[in-house]
């Protein structure tokens, strides 16, 4: 199932502002999304993980701008395209029917004066609008449930809902109109471990049974690797590394990597020794030269302050569909 | 002549500032203080304010006549003589219009003043203590917004034997501190829980110094908006009260010359030098004021504040306008992907070209 | 920064070791907060009560952490700010050095702060966005007299605050605004406040959960640090209980307000007693359990956490419980030890000797037991 | 349900301290209604009526404060607002009766368009920021500081000149007898253009811009973005997302205009010579006829309380959140 | 349709409607003619619908009145008795004779209610007999004369069944007038005549529709473009405002009366307790610049005679001494007469006998704008002869308050008017009203003028029982007026009137003053029955 691409992200820039004042919260990324896989992006705070997934369906709000890139999605079938490309009426088209976010805080993701039925059929009203009315309830009672929530919360407010409840209404939401990609923005963070882990035991089995893609943002290494298939971590707006969930857990090549994994005490096997990663992230507006870690790198050598290290297959054998961009593993094939 | 809603509302927006108790300003709270007269909103208003100080200060000097006195030229029109004409009296407008801003001046702010200073009295004690304290005050000034205040002022500013700018700055002051009290007690309530307070508390800060360190310097922003608009509405209420004839001020304030004028009838008379200025003045006192306001709740709720430019150029040299959820794309030319492929020849779209007139396919025709 | 901080000799049990001297007890803390009345409610028969904490017992030694977990809202925050004085209690008492203590504001509480100390949970929100770094200090220092004398008195102890929270130089943070430090940093100096009452207990209320990954763990070590050196008596809250294993001697778990498994760190994360405690384990992420998404974790009763106006009968964890047997909807469950390591001990019935044994004949014994109270 | 049950407590006790008050002010004015009336006619009234006419108004004998007190909520529960001083003896309610309506009309209806007509231009401004219409904004600032007196007068030298459309002041054409035909409702309407623009030029900004910021503020919540990911058309977005939520606070912000309605457009009344309450108490207030006054400060405070409580139950209507608890 | 807006039904008689118009705002309907506050006495309605026993001209005050619905009034010599004797043939519109019962009954209505008695009048008996009334006084009612006699008769049997008549309405009015109420709005009220049964001719006009107007201003337009044909209303440069609109039709006619507006001062305060400086300052005040600043060249017409008592009213009890000699601006000789009683005049400051500065403060209320003009003049004026003047714009009840209790320096004010120059004097001079400064007199005497001399004079003037005792009481009271100038005389209260003759001619003027133009004077209803249609 996986292998086939079904969103590529292209030399995606992303700025705050304009001119020189402008922030390059993402420069360069490149990406690809196969079809069927949960794709993790990891990385700390204002690496511009949400900004990229915000940007590549064009969500950003003033005073964002897409410098540069594109998007291309290949829909199951058809001929691709450029996301970036499309005009107001086909983006609209495009968004939800293709890809559905998940937004962090449910709370301020459902408007607080609709009911939770108006706002599961607008959308679908939107999208299928020779849909009867009574199908569309229909539709939505089908996605409550599929979320196990019990269809009878339809007339809901949100805010008679919990927190978790509300979630799962956004995913619920999220997977009306069967998208190829769902992008979740740090879907869980409010919540409880506990309602976290029912929650994404509930997606990955949906996942299963639907078919669609998920890009999975969190800073929560240990979270994404339990659950993802690969795993691109984020620092100061570019990719760093990206490897299957396993290999980037057990190898890490990057050292930001593997600072990442080192901040995390683990709860079960024995007591690992936890290293931190000094220092504290890039200002956004005087970026480092060459690898933007560099500074806060411990294996940091002469080329890191001077060049920008390439993304791409790192040299040494380590196994296919892995690529970083460090000098201490010079890229082999770079992408894009 | 009621309150600009706006104003105060707007530091508020509903229950939202405690919604979302920390967002941005409070923390960059110290720099920003600067950038808000780099904003252009309240640096015009500040200018245009500090332009109304100054008059207020030396206008009865720079005023080319005694604005009592009369001269032959009765109820003349505009001349070099007299810029803005003159009374029935052929008394100089111009004179009576920059010696009456002293007045108006001195009344607007010490009714501000009284009404800041009672809101914030009022607000941020019942905020702060909570509890029937809180209850009793807050009952209190919900009873106060609700009566009205204009038909009140006018009520009680009648009844005081000699009305003179000090009483009309008092009543007006005292009548129009609830509005302030209420915004400042939901701040101060949601201030309250704060961790800040809480960690000074533990600290082992008395009270009185969390109200006074911790809790006010967080209000500023608050309170001057609150001062701006109490102001604002001081300077419309005695205005008012002058027009009406209803205060019996000796001086000269813009509301006085209105009087004058509409119970000469000026209108009739085709004398529209007569009442023209005042009104201009006030409402240009009040425009200076409201943007003042506007660039105070810029600075306390930073959506508001336009982002510079709001219109960029895309590569192809077309003009989109920034907006919420549509971001404008700058390199890639916004038409057809076909052009994509053909500035990115390595693109490995796998299965043949990007056909760029491809539009976004139904569900329907996916399945 | 990469402090390699192996665990803490495993071997030391919390009633072992020389320098376990208390420094504060919670006996039986309970408290009920309000609901909000309204003028309505004067009328109405009984006030109804968040139940946010009850009957909680608590010891910190010196030079010991003692970790407090828990799902959001089980009261752990209340039961710092308890132990801050910061709230009257509705019941128990509060020991410090064996004495007990209410305090309620003036100069006994300040007198209390001065050996308590707290510090918050969210760096963001715990520095007044007004105030400099400068300003906070000295406050803390003047208040509890630590400021010295003369101004450069008050220099010095500012610049060995600032040392011993390893931000040096003093004088590149000491003129800054809370904004324009990073949160490690203002975590930084929230703890360096509370330092500044040189205090014998800290409580932290979840110092590091608003946290970036990769600073956290200097926090951590920092206060691990000071409690070393200054042989603090520290109460480390979080829900993250796998920093609580790495980081603390003890840990407490609480479920909804109570108390349900307390023990050695290692023990209690490594052998969990308590249903919750075991849920809560088997919940939090796990690398190394790929593909580790079993059925079986996602239906772990609805996850609703119970309400606290009205708390379940018995256990309060009962209705989400695997185990649950009629005697935990009617019995509230002692605290039980269960005897793997001591100190180790649950509120559970299903370690009560008596359960145990009752558990085969079946719900009978649970009748008799019940008629024979 | 319980809100709404509170709101009603707190109305009444509102109520009851406005109604207090209403009855302490006009006590604690010194004036006298007979020098008033006597200064009114400057000397063409003979001095020696001034006793006949504190007999006749019933003010040369003083009860104690409190039975005054007791009776006044008396006459109150009786609907008895006493007689007017200064059209004796008219009972006040008849007084206020005859120009309430007038008010009511010109200011409510007005009111009610500019809220209007001000949100509807808010909801554009705010969220096409950056287009043409926040060009306006200047010039709205501008007009919403502008006195409406001022404003009024202007209009009229401007447009009111002789043999212009618009009258310059009354209510309609003296001589016309008010009835719902054809000769009566159109020169009231004509009548009240002048007034009615004026009250809206001045007005309707305040409204544009307090809808605009919230617009703005409510076009960065997350909600929004949610809306425009799922594809909704833009006027979905825009009008039930956005200004559906932008317009709550506003509510609050139009219930408390409603209030305003007498005592914030008395000075249009004034100008305009418009034969409503505004102008009444304008008239009250100069003769110190006080049961007109407490009367007409009656009638605005209860219409506030009412539109307070009434923009209590659309709030509640419009957002499901407050339904729930108080 | 049947609406009454309808302008069909009215059709062809357009010229028979007369329009008036006053600027007292909204009415409620009160009919009752004893009320000052009713509408119709505020708009003066009540002299169509009841009639008066007199017709009296206050134009010319001196002349006798008119019969009206009494033939002929005989007083005592003592002015303590009069004897009526009312009309023959007189009817109330509801078609009741109109009797001498009806005389009585409402002279003893009033006699009978503090609140209706206005004139504080002091009844005695009231009777009727035959077609007789006599009534009689408690005190000479010599200067009263007139308005007594002015009093509108009701019907007694109506007003009997009325319960409380101080608190009535008296919605439906039934009068002996020719006229009867059509319908009212608080807007309009209107008026046509009775088709039969009037003892009078009947008159020209078919038709008087009331209207007020919200204030001044509106009242003002009103007359300016024609809409309203009739009006008692300061207009302020009433040359272009009113009459300059339609110079041929738009007349103004304002004919003073005896009753003043001037600067009272008060006498007890140094150094105004001098007469020589009171007559100073009146040698400096510029009435005629009053005159046409603050009243529009009209309002008040110029007080020229140096008694104050304004021309031509008064002409016929000027003393002898003054006829003929007028007031006239002379700083000079106000500097010479100040300087031979010892003041000095150091530049542009007048010191007084011990050498302090003289400096004055002219208050009135704030809204009063005629008589703040008047104040600025007056403080302008007098700055010629040194006195430092500063306006003080009081609040109006304080006003009232400390001009009674005489705490002011100089104030603009009015004075009583009256059928005879006896109120006007009485207003300024009253020994009886004299009160210490801090105690109200609220009748007169504001400015404590001390003069037991003047005090006698006006008792003289009003018990005395022959002509010879009045006028040397008044030649007297003129005397010392002029000698002591206790106030300072600017101008005359008018009854004039605005009115338009495009459509009626016939009014009063100065060629022909038959009576006042004010449509609130009680001799209104003589005016209107001397209209004739302009084109007939
Ligand atoms: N409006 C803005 N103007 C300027 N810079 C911005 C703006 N919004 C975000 N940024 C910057 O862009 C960078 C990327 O932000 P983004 O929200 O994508 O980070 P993130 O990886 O999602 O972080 P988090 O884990 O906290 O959600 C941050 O450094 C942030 O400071
Ligand atoms: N001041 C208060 N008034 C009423 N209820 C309160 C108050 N403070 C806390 N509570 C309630 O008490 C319970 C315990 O709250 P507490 O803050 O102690 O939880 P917590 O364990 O610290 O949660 P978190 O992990 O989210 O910080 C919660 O249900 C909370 O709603
Ligand atoms: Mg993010
Ligand atoms: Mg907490």
């Amino acid at each position: 199932m996986t292998g086939q691409p079904v969103l590529e992200i292209r030399n995606l820039d992303v700025d705050y502002g304009l001119g020189d004042q402008a922030v390059h919260a993402v420069r360069e990324v490149n990406l690809t999304l196969h079809r069927g896989e949960v794709l993790g992006l990891a990385g700390e705070s204002g690496s511009g993980k949400s900004t990229l997934a915000y940007g590549l369906t064009r969500l950003l709000p003033p005073p964002g701008v897409i410098s540069g890139g594109e998007v291309i999605y290949h829909p199951p079938g058809g001929e691709p395209y450029d996301v970036l490309g499309l005009s107001d009426r086909e983006l609209r088209a495009f968004r939800w029917a293709e890809t559905a976010i998940v937004f962090q805080g449910a709370m301020n993701s459902l408007n607080p004066v609709h009911k939770i039925s108006t706002q599961l059929t607008d959308v679908i009203k939107a999208h299928q609008p020779n849909l009867s009315a009574a199908a569309r309830t229909a539709r939505a009672r089908e996605m409550l449930r599929l979320v196990g929530i019990s269809p009878d919360r339809m007339e809901s407010y949100p805010h008679q809902l919990s927190g978790g409840m509300r979630q799962r209404v956004m995913i619920g939401m999220a997977l009306a109109l069967e998208p190829q990609v769902v992008i979740m923005d740090e879907p869980t963070t409010a919540l409880d471990v506990v309602m976290q882990r029912q929650i994404l035991g509930q997606l990955i089995e949906l996942r299963e049974r639907l078919g669609f893609s998920v890009i999975f943002i969190t800073h929560d290494l240990s979270l994404l690797v339990e659950f993802s298939d690969r795993i691109a971590i984020m620092y100061g707006g570019r990719i760093v590394e990206e490897a299957p969930a396993e290999t980037l857990y057990r190898d890490p090549m990057h050292p930001y990597s593997q600072g990442l994994l080192g901040s995390f005490p683990a709860l079960r096997g024995p007591r690992r020794e936890l290293a931190g990663i000094p220092g504290s992230p890039p200002d956004l507006r005087a970026m480092p030269t060459g690898c933007s870690f560099h500074p806060r790198c411990p294996k940091a050598f002469e080329p890191c302050p001077a060049r920008l290290p390439i993304l791409g297959q790192p040299d040494a054998p380590t196994g296919g569909g892995r690529t970083v961009a460090c000098w201490l593993h010079p890229a082999r094939v770079p992408v894009g | 002549m009621t309150i600009p809603t706006s104003s105060i509302d707007q530091v508020i927006p509903g229950e939202g500032a405690m919604a979302q108790p920390d967002t941005a300003p409070a923390a960059k709270a110290k720099r920003q203080r600067l950038r808000f007269v780099a904003n252009g909103k309240a640096a015009t208003g500040l200018i245009m304010l500090a332009i109304y100080c100054v008059l207020a200060i030396i206008g009865p000097w720079i005023a080319p006549y005694d604005p009592d006195a009369r001269s032959n030229d009765l109820l003349a029109p505009p001349s070099a003589a007299h810029w803005f004409g003159t009374t029935h009296l052929g008394q100089d407008v111009l004179s009576q219009i920059l010696v009456g801003t002293r007045g108006v001046m001195l009344v607007g702010l010490t009714a501000g003043l009284v009404a800041t200073v009672l809101s914030v009295l009022i607000g941020v004690t019942a905020g702060f203590l909570g509890g029937a304290f809180d209850e009793a005050l807050s009952a209190l000034s919900n009873v106060f917004l609700v009566i009205p205040a204009l038909p009140l002022i006018i009520i009680v500013a009648s009844s005081f034997t000699t009305a003179g700018d000090v009483v009309v700055a008092l009543t007006i002051g005292f009548t129009s501190w609830a509005w302030g009290a209420r915004v400042l007690r939901a701040q101060t309530l949601s201030l309250r829980r704060r961790d800040y307070v809480e960690a000074s508390r533990a600290t082992g800060e008395s009270t009185w110094r969390i109200i006074l360190f911790e809790i006010l310097p967080n209000l500023t922003a608050i309170i001057a908006s609150g001062f701006v608009g109490t102001v604002i509405f001081a300077v419309m209420s005695e205005i008012t009260l002058a027009f009406i004839g209803i205060s019996s001020i000796s001086s000269w304030n813009w509301g006085t010359i209105l009087f004058w004028a509409q119970s000469q009838q000026a209108l009739a008379q085709g004398a529209w030098w007569w009442f023209v200025p005042a009104g201009l003045a006030i409402a240009l006192l009040g425009t200076a004021l409201s943007l003042i306001n506007f660039g105070i709740d810029e600075f306390v709720s930073p959506r508001l504040r336009s982002s510079g430019k709001s219109k960029v150029k895309t590569a192809s040299g077309q003009t989109v306008r920034m907006r919420v959820g549509f971001t404008p794309v700058l390199a890639s030319r916004p038409v057809r992907a076909t052009q994509v492929a053909r500035s990115y020849p390595a693109a490995p779209v796998s299965n043949g070209k990007v056909n760029g007139a491809h539009v976004a396919p139904r569900k329907e025709e996916v399945k | 920064m990469t402090l390699s901080n192996s665990a803490p000799a495993p071997a030391a049990g919390p009633a072992s070791g020389p320098a376990t001297e208390v420094v504060l007890e919670a006996v039986g803390l309970t408290k009920h907060f309000p609901v909000r009345r309204k003028l309505r409610d004067l009328f109405t028969r009984e006030h109804a009560a968040v139940h946010a904490v009850d009957d909680v017992n608590l010891v910190l030694r010196r030079g010991h952490v003692t970790a407090l977990v828990g799902e959001s809202g089980s009261g752990k925050s209340t039961v710092a700010r308890l132990l801050a004085q910061l709230y009257p209690r509705t019941g128990g008492d509060i020991l410090l050095h064996g004495d007990a203590v209410t305090v309620k504001g003036g100069r006994r509480f300040r007198a209390y702060a001065r050996r308590v100390q707290m510090i918050f949970q969210d760096p963001f929100a715990s520095l007044n966005p007004v105030h400099t770094v400068r300003y906070h200090l000295t406050r803390a220092l003047k208040i509890h007299g630590n400021a010295g004398r003369t101004a450069d008195d008050l220099e010095r102890a500012l610049a060995d605050l600032l040392g011993r929270v390893s931000l040096t130089p003093p004088e590149r943070y000491l003129e800054k605004f809370p904004h324009e430090l990073s949160g490690g940093q203002r975590q930084r100096v929230a703890i360096a406040r509370a330092l500044g009452a040189n205090p014998e207990a800290l409580l932290a209320d979840e110092p590091v959960s608003m946290l970036d990954v990769s600073i956290r763990l200097g926090v951590l070590n920092l206060l691990r640090d000071l409690k070393e050196r200054l042989n603090l008596a520290i109460l480390y809250i979080t829900h993250d209980i796998a920093s609580a294993r790495y980081f603390a001697d003890e840990t407490m778990v609480m479920y909804a307000g109570r108390m349900v498994e307390g023990g050695e760190s290692e023990t209690v994360t490594q052998n969990p007693a308590h249903p919750y405690t075991r849920l809560l384990i088997e919940s939090a992420p796990d690398p190394d359990r790929i593909s580790g998404l079993t059925a079986d974790t996602g239906d772990r009763g609805n996850g609703e956490p119970p309400s606290l106006i009205n708390p379940p009968a018995g256990c309060r964890f009962n209705p989400r419980c695997p185990n649950v047997m009629p005697r935990c909807t009617v019995d509230l469950p002692p605290r039980i030890e269960i005897g793997d390591r001591p100190g180790h001990w649950a509120a559970c019935w299903l370690y009560d000797p008596a359960t145990v044994a009752a558990q085969q004949p079946g719900s009978a014994a649970a009748a008799t037991e019940e008629a024979a109270r | 349900m319980k809100y709404l049950l509170q709101r009603i407590a707190f109305y009444l006790f509102t109520a009851w301290a406005a109604l207090t008050l209403n009855f302490v002010i006009p006590r604690m004015i010194p004036g006298d209604p007979v020098k008033s009336m006597i200064s009114r006619f400057q000397g063409q009234m003979d001095p020696d009526a001034i006793e006949s006419l504190y007999v006749l108004f019933g003010i040369d004998k003083q009860a104690g404060i409190w039975d005054q007190y007791v009776d006044y909520w008396g006459q109150l529960f009786r609907g008895d607002l006493g007689l007017s001083f200064t059209s004796f003896p008219s009972p006040v309610s008849e007084v206020i009766g005859t120009s309430v309506w007038w008010t009511v009309l010109l200011v409510g209806i007005t009111t009610a368009l500019s809220f209007a007509i001000g949100t509807g231009l808010g909801v554009l401004a705010g969220w096409r920021r950056g287009s043409w219409i926040d060009g306006l904004l200047p010039a709205t600032t501008f007009l919403s500081s502008v006195p409406y007196f001022w404003l009024g007068l202007v209009a009229i030298a401007l447009l009111a000149g002789p043999g212009s459309f618009f009258p310059s002041s009354g209510g309609y054409e003296p001589g016309l007898v008010p009835a719902f035909d054809q000769y009566f409702i159109p020169s009231a309407i004509q009548h009240s253009l002048l007034p009615a623009f004026t009250i809206l030029i001045s007005s309707v900004s305040g409204w544009i811009l307090s809808m605009r910021n919230m617009m703005v503020t409510v076009a960065a919540e997350d909600y929004i973005t949610v809306a425009h990911a799922k594809g909704l058309p833009e006027r979905r977005v825009a009008l039930s997302y956005a200004a559906r939520n932008a317009l709550l606070p506003n509510v609050s912000g139009f219930a408390l205009s409603l209030g305003f309605i007498v005592g914030g457009t008395l000075l249009v009344e004034i100008v305009f010579s418009y034969p409503g309450l505004g102008y009444l108490l304008f008239r009250a207030v100069g003769a110190k006829d006080y049961p007109l006054m407490q009367g007409i400060f009656l009638v605005i405070t209860i219409s506030v309380l009412l539109a307070n409580l009434l923009a209590d139950v659309v709030y509640m209507l419009l957002d499901p959140r407050t339904r729930k608890e108080g | 349709s049947d609406s009454p807006n309808n302008p069909n039904a009215n059709q062809g008689e357009a010229a028979t409607v007369l329009n008036i118009g006053m600027p007292n705002g909204p009415q409620t309907e009160n009919h009752n003619p004893f009320l000052g506050t009713s509408s119709a006495s505020s708009l003066g309605y009540k002299w169509m619908i009841y009639e008066p026993l007199m017709m009296w001209n206050p134009v010319k005050p001196a002349d006798p009145a008119k019969p009206w619905l009494g033939t002929k009034a005989e007083w005592s010599a003592d002015y303590k008795t009069v004897k009526v004797t009312v009309r023959d043939g007189a009817t109330w519109s509801d078609g009741k004779p109109l009797t001498a019962e009806d005389v009585a009954f409402t002279f003893n209505l009033i006699k009978n209610d503090k609140a209706l008695n206005t004139g504080n009048t002091p009844y005695g008996d009231i009777t009727a007999s035959g077609s007789d009334v006599t009534i009689k006084f408690g005190e000479p009612q010599f200067v009263n004369q007139n308005k007594v006699l002015q009093q509108p008769i009701v019907p007694k049997h109506i007003w009997e069944t009325i319960k409380s008549p101080s608190t009535d309405v008296n919605k439906t009015p039934v009068g002996s007038g020719p006229y009867t109420l059509k319908s009212f709005t608080p807007q309009t009220t209107t008026l046509v005549a009775r088709t039969s049964g009037y003892w009078g001719t009947q008159p020209a006009v078919k038709e008087l529709r009331y209207t007020s107007y919200t204030d001044n201003n509106a009242q003002t337009t009103a007359l300016a473009n024609g809409e309203s044909e009739w009006s008692f209303v300061f207009i302020p440069n009433v040359q272009q405002v009113f009459v300059g609109k339609n110079p041929t039709h738009h007349k103004i006619w304002s004919p003073p009366v005896l009753g003043i507006h001037g600067l009272y001062i008060n006498t007890t305060k140094k150094p105004f307790d001098d007469a020589v400086v009171r007559r100073a300052m009146d040698m400096v005040i510029n009435r005629d610049d009053i005159f046409v600043q603050a009243s529009s060249s009209y309002f008040h017409p110029v007080v020229k005679s140096v008694t104050g008592l304004p021309t031509p009213a008064a002409e016929a009890y000027i003393a002898p001494e003054y006829k003929g000699k007028e007031h006239k601006v002379d700083v000079e000789g106000a500097k010479k007469l100040l300087t031979d009683a010892g003041y000095k005049l150091e530049g542009n400051v007048l010191k007084d006998k011990s050498g302090k500065d003289v400096k004055i403060t002219l208050t009135d209320p704030a809204g009063w704008s005629d008589y703040q003009t008047s104040l600025e003049i007056v403080k302008d004026n007098l700055s010629q002869i040194g006195i430092a003047a500063t306006v003080d714009k009081a609040n109006q009840d304080a006003w009232f308050k400390n001009v009674e209790e005489g705490k002011f320096d100089a104030t603009f004010r009015w004075t009583n008017g009256g059928a005879t120059p006896y109120d006007l004097y009485q207003t300024i001079m009253d020994g009886t009203f004299l009160k210490p400064i801090g105690q109200a007199s609220p009748a007169g005497n504001f400015g404590r003028f001390d003069s037991p001399e003047a005090t006698k004079a006006l008792k003289d003037y009003a018990n005395a029982s022959d002509d010879a005792t009045r006028t040397t009481a008044l030649n007297t009271l003129q005397k010392i007026f002029v000698e002591q100038m206790p106030m300072i005389p600017v101008g005359a209260d008018n009854v004039g009137a605005a009115y338009n003759v495009k459509n009626w001619v016939g009014w009063p003027d100065d060629s022909n003053p038959y009576g006042a133009g004010q449509p609130t004077q009680a001799n209104s209803l003589d005016v209107v029955l001397h209209l004739k249609p302009a084109n007939a």
